[in-house]
This record gives structure tokens, sequence and C-alpha cells, in this order.
């Protein structure tokens, strides 16, 4: 078939023979150079038939490269093969090599079942990264855990769903909500909201958390509102806002839409950074403003865990390695990272359990702490979210964010919020 | 009220200011004339009289502005085409419009008036009646030996007359037929005015036509049209002898 | 709902609501003009109407690059550069796509619509190949970017103003050609009886390639516009396709009248219907509301009545 | 008729050709694929009933719809929401805030099942709705539109509007339907777990079986006088008129036909693939299932069917293997399609394939029976013609 089997890292070979010959060298050498134990044989890492040998282990990588959806997947791509190739570098996991089968989602959900589905029954692959749409995802999720496979996803998201056979390395809204709104309230003296997102269930779901959020803290929601994808006439709204006055906009808009919001917010004379209303998105990345401009979006705030300009030296380092791999023009927004964290997260179960086993590894991530995070830090919750801190960032005009504001503590993932339902 | 209803006993077909208008443009405007059963009318008149727009109405393609067709009875302004020709009215276009890729047999088939609603047409069954109709019908339109052969094949005459047919086999008691014989040859003319005295046994029959030779040939009585109205009405020998007539067709 | 506002702020938000319906307006106006030519004009379905557009759109992206980096001191003026440049190029390829492929399917304008959605598959693959799957950001010069204060509340885009500016002078522009100018008199001459225009000497299928020709150089303009309010991306002309085509429809296919009529009745209704409903639902029952139109009124708004 | 005996029919041309189709489905497809390769053959043929919906609809009547997806999304989320309900056990739900309805309802506020979901938990009323609400829809669009004569491209493109409305309310209202995400995790049929590799078995021919019954009464609906009618139709609305047909209850039989079928194929849709959601249901998708009967060839029932198959295949086939040259494809596809060859796989067929075939078997040439430019159509009743697999040639040119 036309897929794509390719060990990571410049590391395929042909013939049988010459590559076990060549990853035992390679195995010795790590062995010299590491302090990794000696390879642990294969039948007791792998009692369930995953496609582990002795010094390989398949993974899969399914995200959308055509269709609609391919111009934000393509991020998470190439985030998590970087990832594997560094693994690789490193000495792999449990001394075996990470390959990787990349298959196409194609923007189509039944696609994304349909290749999950094959990944796990013809290519036995160890693990998925993948889905980023909460549809490819709800899409996937009955087919991984009828085959008792094992996801990870990087999109940050509504949350209302904690599958056993998930591991959830964007956050779930509540990070992302509570922690701007907090902020804007604190910081900035926010009193009235106004929501406004695109129509469908990540927006609405974000906007209800805040919504209970804002009537918490006993302050007004004066607008709610929201239009199909891809629309792109936003004047009526901005008019309504002009006439509701309020201190902030709260906006989730995706896709092309948000291009049209933000610059028909300008044209309209708004500018952001005067912060009359102050705009906080949860939804515009790094990679979205390429698309927007930074000129349009210059002072708005998103809400986020990471940013391309945090200032620590594990995102020094990423940022640079991933310029390398994939080019100096690239940006890097807050799903990249989260994808880049699948991989690490999963080697590092897999050590703590010693096997590929679905179970064990399920049994082993609540607890895992990966400290070289670009993000900082993250610690796997027992509800298969991350903890993490969430940040506020400002745009400047060279498209990227400037951190303005950072939580002190990690927030703590809580899908199914008490409260905010 | 009482007057309508006892003229359209008298005539089957009975037309009283009749008006349509596009656009302001009135193409018939108070037009009325009344066909007595049996009969044969010709309706002449110059290009743009509103000739073909008279036919339209009648068989409901055109809806009228005002005015009333009754017939037999019956008000036609009302009803939808389809209803119109059950209640007994068939109507032949200017140009051959036959089912090209049916055979003639088929083509004379479909015209069976049986089977027309959607159920009918799907359980329609070609019986030992229907097949004597449509040969009795061939023989009459002069294409009994070509009943196999699919419209396409007919010559332009063929197809007029293959048309008529289908119209025949409906068995209507108004025939109304847009220049029948346009583009025959002469032979084919000949037989065309035969083919249409030997359907007036049993029809009434409104014809529009130019060739004045022909209309001389077949018709009862002539009505000419002019600017939407009649302008003169009678025997062929009457309507060329009126000044007005003359003056339309060779005043200007 | 409008307890609390004094009757200066509602005098306001209705003016600038009035001004949104404008703006919507003019954008349905610009994407139906070039659709409307052709649709009208000729019975063919273009598909690929948004793809035309979004060539308009990634020709200003290219005009304005090439502007920063060679000539930056005319930044200012650029656009108008763009406009010009994305007409003749979006022409040139209607002119190709006409010769190609429309011209063979005059009388199938069903196939019209398959033909030109596969068109527009192709260009969009096109762009994703050559721009990238990301949307570009097209920077517009400074003095586009602001508005115009008129009181405290009603602040009127300036690159709303211009979009409408451009919408009625394409709109003039087409009316005169189309009206009173020879070559209008024979493009009317053909849609109107084509055998007896070939029999007077017109070049019928120099008329139609002329015609495709100037409805995709429109488009062009339109997407040209849309750079300054909307995304130029690969797939970003998909998403006026049914907008368009029901504007057109709704207005009587051969009026370029009723085309504006329509314009304005859909864009006044859908801009009233958000600011009451929220948007989502605003869409819904404008589309309702034009279908609904439709099946009791086929021929559209403005059609005429012909004798047939 | 001669051809009465099914025995005789089956050694017929035509029924040879039904016999391929069969033996390919049934047992070539099945032998030569693993279950995997099985269950994604069994989504495309789903496509097909639309196919074949739209071969009658368009291909024969002329209706282009553009909304065709709107039907078939239909038929599925009427599977789909019986199979959620069987899913949302207050058992399986107890974790919600309202145990007992689907999860989605749940993180919406709703409290209760809405009144339009009330039904969905009767089999019964969901293998009705399936073909029911579709059929419903069709005829009150069918009605409006047909009865005053809105036709061709103007059809085309309302039914495109009603594809989109469609699309916009499931994804507003995601309360009551699940929204983009559209209706997933479905697990058993009445007990039956559909996620396993025999059920997927299973499924497939049921698929494959309840094709055959669409085909079948395709094959009906054309080979009788009403066939004839939609044909004469296209060509010659006028006449048919004024022959004392209502032209308008023909299209709307034969739009209500092809719905229908549509939701036949959508039902099976979600059984195989196991969600439903509205990207099935909008413009895009609508179009890709005219490109399924159009490759196959307009005007034939059993070309559908192959050109559902090969546009899906090479789709999944391409996006394997060179997923950005797919549009490339795809939009040639549509191009050549309706450029190069507008009577689609049947008609190559019927020029290249079929005289080898009657050199091969020695059969007579059709050549003889029928004028070679213009072969004479459809079904027809009568006796002993040969089978012609275009059934018509299609010659838009028509004087």
């Amino acid at each position: 078939m036309g897929t794509t089997t390719i060990a990571a890292g410049g590391r395929s070979h042909k013939s049988k023979g010459l590559r076990k010959s060549l990853a035992t060298l390679a195995a010795s050498i790590m062995l010299a150079t590491s302090a990794q134990a000696a390879t642990p044989a294969t039948d007791e890492v792998n009692t369930t038939g995953l496609a582990v040998t002795d010094d390989t282990v398949k993974v899969g990588i399914l995200h959308s490269i055509t269709g609609t959806m391919a111009i934000s997947e393509i991020g998470s791509v190439q985030a998590e093969k970087l990832a594997i190739e560094q693994i690789n570098e490193s000495g792999g996991v449990l001394g075996r090599q990470i390959e990787f089968v990349q298959e196409d989602g194609a923007s189509d959900w039944p696609t994304f079942a349909e290749k999950s589905r094959k990944l796990l029954r013809q290519d036995n692959v160890a693990a998925i990264f993948g889905a980023w749409t909460s549809a490819s995802r709800k899409a996937i999720l009955p087919v991984i855990e009828q085959y008792n496979g094992m996801l990870y996803y990087p999109t940050f998201y509504e949350g209302l769903e904690q599958s056993p056979n998930v591991i959830y390395t964007g956050q779930e809204a509540t990070q992302q909500i509570l922690a701007g709104i907090d902020w804007a309230v604190k910081e900035k003296g926010a009193k009235t909201f106004y929501l406004l997102g695109s129509d469908y269930i990540w927006p609405r779901t974000s906007n209800k958390i805040a919504r209970k959020h804002i009537d918490k803290l006993g302050l007004k929601v004066v607008g709610e509102e929201y239009y199909p994808l891809g629309h792109t006439q936003f004047n009526s709204v901005i008019n309504k806002i002009k006439l509701k006055k309020p201190d902030v906009i709260f906006a989730s808009v995706v896709g092309g839409s948000n291009v049209a919001f933000y610059k028909q917010m300008k044209a309209a004379g708004v500018d952001f950074t005067d912060e009359k209303p102050l705009l906080l998105t949860i939804s515009v990345t790094e990679d979205e403003i390429r698309g927007i401009g930074g000129e349009n979006v210059e002072g708005i705030y998103a809400s986020m865990k990471y940013f391309q300009s945090l200032d620590n030296p594990n995102n020094e380092e990423f940022v640079a390695a991933f310029k390398e791999a994939w080019g100096d023009d690239m940006v890097i927004g807050d799903v990249t990272q989260a994808a880049y964290l699948g991989p690490w997260l999963w080697k590092m179960a897999v050590e703590k359990a010693g096997s590929f086993d679905i179970d064990k590894i399920r049994e082993a991530s609540p607890g895992i702490e990966f400290t070289k995070a670009p993000e900082g830090y993250v610690r796997i919750h027992e509800n298969h979210h991350l903890w993490s801190k969430t940040r506020i960032g400002r745009a400047k005009t060279d498209g990227q964010y400037e951190v303005v504001y950072e939580t002190d503590e990690l927030m703590e993932p809580d899908p199914f919020p008490e409260g905010y339902q | 009220m009482n007057a309508a209803k006892a003229q359209s006993k008298d005539f089957l077909l009975a037309v009283e200011g009749l008006t349509v208008s596009f656009d302001g443009f009135k193409a018939v405007d108070d037009l009325s004339f009344y066909l007595d059963p049996k009969e044969i009318r010709v309706i002449i008149g110059p290009n743009g009289a509103g000739k073909t727009t008279v036919l339209d109405l009648i068989c409901g393609k055109t809806k009228a502005t005002s005015g009333s067709i009754k017939f037999d009875g019956k008000e036609l302004t009302r009803l939808k085409e389809h209803q119109i020709v059950h209640s007994g009215v068939g109507r032949k276009f200017q140009t051959p419009s036959v089912f090209e890729d049916l055979t003639v047999f088929e083509n004379l088939e479909v015209s069976y008036p049986q089977g027309h609603s959607v159920m009918g047409a799907l359980a329609f069954k070609r019986s030992a009646e229907v097949v004597a109709a449509v040969e009795d019908v061939a023989e009459t339109i002069f294409l009994k030996d070509a009943l196999e052969q699919p419209a396409s094949l007919l010559s332009h005459g063929q197809k007029q007359w293959l048309e008529i047919g289908m119209l025949l086999i409906q068995k209507p008691d108004l025939l109304m037929l847009d220049e029948p014989v346009a583009g025959m040859s002469v032979a084919e003319r000949k037989k065309t005015a035969e083919l249409l005295r030997r359907i007036t046994k049993d029809h009434t029959v409104l014809v529009i036509e130019h060739d004045m030779q022909f209309v001389g040939d077949i018709a009862d009585r002539v009505t000419v049209m002019h600017q939407g109205k009649v302008l003169s009405e009678g025997s062929i020998e009457h309507v060329k002898s009126d000044p007005k007539v003359i003056e339309v067709y060779l005043g200007h | 709902m409008f307890d609390g506002y004094t009757t200066s702020e509602l005098m306001s938000i209705f003016a600038m609501q009035g001004f949104a319906g404008l703006s919507l307006f003019s954008v349905f106006v610009l994407m139906a003009l070039g659709l409307a030519i052709i649709f009208g004009q000729m019975g063919v379905i273009n598909m690929a109407h948004g793809e035309f557009m979004i060539l308009g759109a990634y020709t200003t992206y290219l005009v304005s690059g090439f502007f920063q980096s060679v000539l930056p001191g005319l930044f200012g003026g650029y656009f108008f550069v763009a406009i010009i440049i994305a007409f003749l190029i979006c022409a040139a390829l209607g002119a190709f796509i006409e010769w190609a492929m429309i011209r063979h399917l005059y009388r199938r304008p069903l196939d019209t619509l398959l033909a030109t959605w596969g068109l527009s598959l192709i260009m969009q693959q096109t762009y994703r190949s050559i721009f990238g799957a990301r949307e570009v950001g097209v920077e517009l010069p400074e003095w586009m970017m602001g508005a115009i204060q008129v009181t405290d509340l009603v602040e009127l885009p300036i690159n709303g103003l211009f979009v409408m500016i451009i919408a009625l002078s394409i709109a003039l522009g087409v009316y005169l050609l189309m009206y009173r100018s020879g070559w209008g008199k024979k493009v009317r001459a053909v849609v109107q009886n084509r055998p007896m225009a070939e029999a007077v000497g017109i070049n019928s299928a120099g008329v139609d390639r002329m015609t495709f020709a100037l409805g995709c150089g429109i488009a062009g303009i339109a997407g040209a516009a849309f750079t300054m309010i909307g995304s130029t991306g690969p797939s970003s002309g998909q998403a006026y396709i049914v907008d368009t085509f029901l504007v057109v429809v709704f207005g009587g296919a051969q009026s370029l009248i009723g085309t504006i009529v329509s314009a304005f009745g859909i864009s006044q209704a859908q801009s009233t219907m958000e600011f009451f409903l929220s948007g989502s639902m605003a869409k819904v029952l404008t589309l309702l509301v034009v279908v609904g139109i439709l099946m009791l009124r086929p021929e559209g708004l403005m059609a005429l009545k012909v004798r047939r | 008729m001669k051809n009465t005996s099914p025995l005789k029919w089956f050694a017929s041309r035509e029924g040879l050709y039904y016999l391929a189709l069969a033996l390919l489905l049934v047992v070539i497809l099945p032998l030569a694929l693993d279950p995997f390769r099985l269950n994604m053959v069994g989504k495309y043929l789903t496509y097909a009933f639309v196919a074949i919906g739209l071969v009658m609809c368009w291909g024969k009547a002329g209706i282009l719809s553009l909304g065709q997806g709107v039907f078939f999304g239909l038929g599925g989320y009427c599977m789909a929401m019986f199979l959620k309900l069987e899913a949302s056990t207050p058992e399986a739900t107890a974790i919600q805030s309202t145990p007992g309805i689907p999860d989605f309802m749940d993180w919406n506020q709703l409290t209760e099942l809405p009144w339009f979901w009330e039904p969905f938990h009767s089999f019964s009323f969901t293998l009705l709705a399936i073909v029911g609400v579709p059929v419903l829809l069709a005829f009150i669009i069918g009605f409006a539109m047909f009865t005053r004569r809105v036709g061709g491209v103007y059809f085309a493109i309302i039914t495109q509007a009603i594809a989109a409305i469609l699309t916009i309310l499931i994804i507003g209202q995601q309360g009551y339907t699940g929204g983009v995400n559209g209706i997933t995790d479905l697990q058993t049929l009445m007990g039956w777990d559909i996620r396993t590799d025999e059920a997927k078995t299973i499924l497939y021919f049921v698929c494959v079986g309840l094709l055959f019954v669409c085909l079948f009464v395709a094959r009906f609906v054309q080979n009788r006088k009403l066939g004839r009618i939609l044909v004469a139709m296209n060509a010659q609305e006028n006449r048919v008129r004024f022959s004392g047909y209502d032209v308008a209850a023909f299209k709307i039989f034969v739009f209500c036909l092809a719905a229908a079928f549509a939701g036949i194929g959508g039902a099976l849709f979600t059984l195989i693939v196991g969600f439903m959601s509205p990207s099935f249901i909008g413009i895009v998708a609508s179009i890709e299932m005219v490109i399924f009967c159009a490759l196959g060839g307009r005007l034939s029932i059993l070309g559908a069917v192959y050109g559902a198959l090969l546009v899906n295949a090479a789709k999944s086939g391409f996006s394997e293997s060179f997923p950005e040259l797919w549009p490339f494809a795809m939009g040639a596809l549509f191009i050549g399609v309706v450029l190069a060859f507008p009577n689609g796989l049947a008609g190559l067929y019927q020029t290249y394939v079929m005289p080898l075939e009657d050199r091969l078997f020695k059969r007579k040439p059709k050549a003889a029976v029928s004028a070679p430019a213009k072969p004479a159509p459809a079904a027809r009743q009568d006796e002993g013609r040969d089978y012609d697999p275009m059934l018509d040639q299609y010659s838009p040119e028509k004087s």
C-alpha cells in the first residue's frame, strides 16, 4: 500500500540483515555512551502482538495532510516527527528505534476512523499520535477503545471526555478559560464580557464554561454570538459589540472566519492596543496570525499554555531544533508544542512500565513528569490530561506573542468541571 | 352565467374576451370566437398576429390574463395542461416534437390514453387492445410499415404525421394543429390534406396555416387574426374579399 | 433589548447597522456581478467563480509583495495596480477556459456545472501547491486601515467604503458596457437569438469568449477587493458559492438590475436579522426565506415575462 | 414478454452483467480482501445507492440534484439516532447529570430527550423513517419546485442551498444533533455488536443484498412505461405534458425514489462506518456523489455502482500514496467525464468492449439491430433485443 514506513532520523535500510547488524551496532554504541539498561527481550515487553522487534517499534502518525484541515495539522505532524527523531537519536524507546507509519486523515472523519483501524489492525502500531479536530477524535475514539490502542491527542479542546485510551496533551477548556478570565478580571479590571465564537462544539462549550465562571465572579456577560464556520461578514456583530461596550471580547472564532473577523474589527476602527474593549482569544495561535496578518491583531491577548516566545532553555532548544528541521520561517503554535509532547510522554510511560503493552502504559502514565517540555514542566493527571501552566500573551505586529502573565501554579485539568456544565 | 352556459352547449369551444399580455404588450387582445362540433377552422394572419399564442392559451401552455375558454362545458383556463388533454384537447406543435429515441410504435403507445398517472405508468402493460389501437392509428397516418423504426429516422413530413397520430390515439374531441404542412413536399401536403379530411369525420379541428391553397382545401371557416384581435371571420371566399384583410396582407 | 440606551446611541447604531447592510450589499454585488453576466447572458454555471475570486486575491498578494520589496515608496497605491492586474489575469484565464472547456458545453448547462466544479478543485490544489495550505496575509497600505469618525459612535471603515465604491463603479461600468455600448448590444443580440445574431455578422464565438472573460475578470476584481475584508487561502473561494448563486438566481437570471436588487434585499435581510438573532440562525433564516420565495416565484425577482 | 423465466433472464446479456456484478461483490471481493478493506468497499457501496438514484433522477429524467447528501444524511441520522439511543442506556451513561440521554445532550444541558428523538427507540419506526424522512422532504421540495416548473440549473442551485441550510442547522443545533462532531460512538444494533469483524462482514453482505434490491427496483421502473416517460420528459417535456401526463408528478416520483435510495445508503453508511456527521450532507459531499454517477455513465444503473466503487477506491488509493495529486485527479475526472466521455464507463464499455464480446461469443453485432448513430433506447418491454448497458445514447445536440 502507499503508506510511508520510514525509520526516522534517516535510519531506513532495505536489507533486514544489514539493518539488524547496524542496529546491534547502534545498540552497543548506545550501551557504551548512555546509562541505558540492556535492551529487554521483545516477548517480555510486548505481550499483545504489537509491531515491536528487537530493535524497532512502530508507531502511527494520523493527521490530515490534505483537505481543509491540513493547514492546521501540518505543524503537529512536523512536531511529532521531530520528537521521534530526537528520541531515536537519544537511544530510542527501551533500546528500540521508533519507526512511524504516517496516514492521511484527509480532513474526512470516516477516513480517520478507517485509518486508525488500519494502523491498529494492520500495522499493529504501539501508539498513535494524531487527530486535531474534535470530530476526528470522536471518530477515532470507538476504534481505539475497541482495539485497545493508545492515542496522543494534541489539540486544546472542549473537555467532556476522558478515555482510558487517550492521553490529552493539549489543554481542556477550563485550563485555558478560567485562567484567562481571572487574569482579565484581576489585572485589567474587566466587568463585562462579550462571548463570540464559530458555531460548533468547542466554542459553545468554552463559552458555557466562561459564562458560568463570569457568573460566579458576579460579573456580567452582555452578549453571546455564534457564526457558521467559514462565515466572512462580521459587521453586524461588530456593531453589537460597539453598542454593548463590553470590557472584554472573549473570542473563539476559528479558521478563515478569523481572518475576516480581525480585519473587519480593525477596519471598523477598533484598535486592540487601546484595550477598549480588550480582546481575549483562546483560538488564535502564532500559526493563525500568519494568515490574519500581524498588523490586524496587534494588541489582542491569547490565553494558552504555550507561546513560541516563551523564555526558557527547553523552549530555546526546541524552537532551534524545529527551525533546523523544518525551516527558518516556521512558526510554532500551542498545538504544535503539545503534539511534540506526545512521543516523549509515550516514551516515558513505556520506560516506566518497562513494557509496550497498552494496559501497562495506561497504568504507568499518570504521574509522569516531563521536565524538558518546551512549555516548562508538565505532569500527566489521573484523568489523562496534563497539569500545565496557562499563560497570557499579547500579540505583536511580527506575529509573535509577548508573554505578559503566567499562572503561579500548574492548572489542574478538569474535563468534567463540576458546576460548569 | 346562463348565457354562457347556453353557448357552451351549442359550441364545442367558446373563447370569450381572451386577453394575455407580456409586460404590457397584448399578444392576444379581447379575442372571442366559437367552434361548432366537427368543424374545421383555420386561423390565418400575418406573423406576430397571436395565432400560436391562441393555441398556447387553449391548451394551457400560457395562462390567460383575463377571459374565458369554455370547452365542452368546462372552463379550461383553470385546468392544468394534462387535465386539458384529458378533457379532450390535443395539440400539435409547429416544429415536430416526437420522442426521437423511441420507435414509432412506442411513440404511439406512450400517447395511448391509459396509464397516465405515475402508478398507472408503472403498472401499464402492452395489451392486445393497445396494439390494435396503435396499428389502427398507424394505418391512418401512413406509417404502418414504419412501426419498428426509431422516430429519429423518419422524414420531416412523417414526423409531422406521427405527431398527429399521437394526438389521434388519445381520441380527442378537439385537435389543434400548428402549421401542419410547413416544410412538406407537395406530395406530402396532398396526403396531409387527405389525412385531415379523414380525421374531421370524428373530430373538431383548429388549424393555423399560411398556405392559402391548403387552407382552401380543408377549411370550413376561416378566422383572420391581426394584432391579437379577430380581423375577419367566415368562409375562405368571404375573408379573401374582405377589404380589411386585403389591407393587412397587401397594404403595407 | 434597547433598554438603557439613549436615543442618540440608538440612532448611531441604526446608522452603523445600515452601513453594515450596505457593505454586505456591496460584497454581494461584487461577488454576483461576474457570475450574473456569465450565467444570465450565457446560461453557463461557473462553479469555479469563487476560485477566480481567490486568483484575484492571490494576485493582489503578489503585487503587494512586489511593491513592498521593489517600490516601497509607491506602496500606498499598489492596490489600484493590483485591481487592474487581477482583472487582466482572471480575464485571460477565463478566456482560455472558455476556449478549452466551456465552448464545448453551451447546450448542456448542467454539464458546465460539473466541469467547472472539476476546474475549481484543480485551481484550489494549484493554489495550495504554489502558496501553501495556509492563508496568506495581504498587507494593506496604511491609509486603508482606519475609519472615518462621523460622530462619537458612528465610524465608517475606510476599506468598507472602498469596497462599496469599487462595487458601484463596477456595476456602473457593466451597465454602460451592456446597455450603452456596441459590444453590449452584440452580447444581448447573441443572448436573444444566436442564429440571427450570427446571420447579421456577429462573431458569436468571440462574444461568448469576451463575455466569459469579462465575468471572470470581475470576479478577479472582487477577489482583490476582498483581501481587505476576508481571508485569502486555497479554499476560501468555496465560502462564497452558495451566497453568490442565490443572489443571481434570486434576482432573475437575465437581469443585471435584478441581481443588484436581490443583492440589496438579501444583504439587508441578513444584516437586520443578524442584529436581532444569533449569526447562525440569521444565516439559516435568510437562506430559507430566499429558497422559499424562489419556490413560489421560480423566475426570480426581475425576470422578464417572455412570449414563448 | 418472452424473457419471463428468471433462468432465461440470467442467461441473457443483461442477466450476465448482473451476475458478473454479483460475482464480484459476493465472491471475489470478500475472498480477495481482508475484513478491513472489505469494510471500506462496503462504505463505497453505500454511495452506490445514491448514485443509482442519481441515474434515475439526473440521467434519465434530467433533474440534477446537488443536494443528494441531504437525503443520504437524513437516512444516516435516523439510523444513528436509533443506535445512539441504544448505546445511551441509563447504566452506560450513569456518570451524566441526566443518565439515559445521549452524551452530547447532557453536555448541552438538555435534561430530557427531545420529542423528535422519542420515536427512535423503536426499530420499526427507525426503518420506516430511514426511507420516510428523506422521501417526505424530497416530496415537499419536489412538489414546491416541479409544480412551478423549476428545473435545470435553478433546481440544482436550490438543492445546493438546501444542503447548506441543513448543514448549518445541524452544526448549530448541537444539543439536538451532536453538532459538527456528529453522532458518534455507536456500538450495538439490537444488542448485536456492530464493531466486530464478523459484524462488519455481515453488514457488508447486507449492504450488497440491499444494493441489488435497489438495482432491481430501479431496473423495474426504467423498464416500465414510466421509465420511458422519464427519458421522453428529459428530451421533450412539452410533448409529454401535452400527451396528457402530469410531468410534475413524474418528476416528484423519481426525485422521491432517488431520495429513498439515498436514505437507505445513508443508514447503511452509519452502520458500516459507525457514526454520522454533517460533513456527509454538505455541498462538497453532494457534488462528489454526482461524479460517481457520471463516471459510471449517467444512464446506466449498473455503471453507477462501478462508478461509486472506482472513484472511492481511487480516492483512498491516491490519498494514501499521492495525497496532493488527488484533487487534480478528481478535477480532471469531472472535466474529462463531461467533455470527453459523457456516457462514462458504460459508454466506453459499449464502444470498446461489447464488440469484442460480440466477436468472442459470436453474437450478432448490435449495430445491425439499431442504427449506429443512435442506438435505440432504453429498455423495452418487448422481446429479444439485446441489452444495452448504456441504455441510451446521450446526445445533447439533438436537433
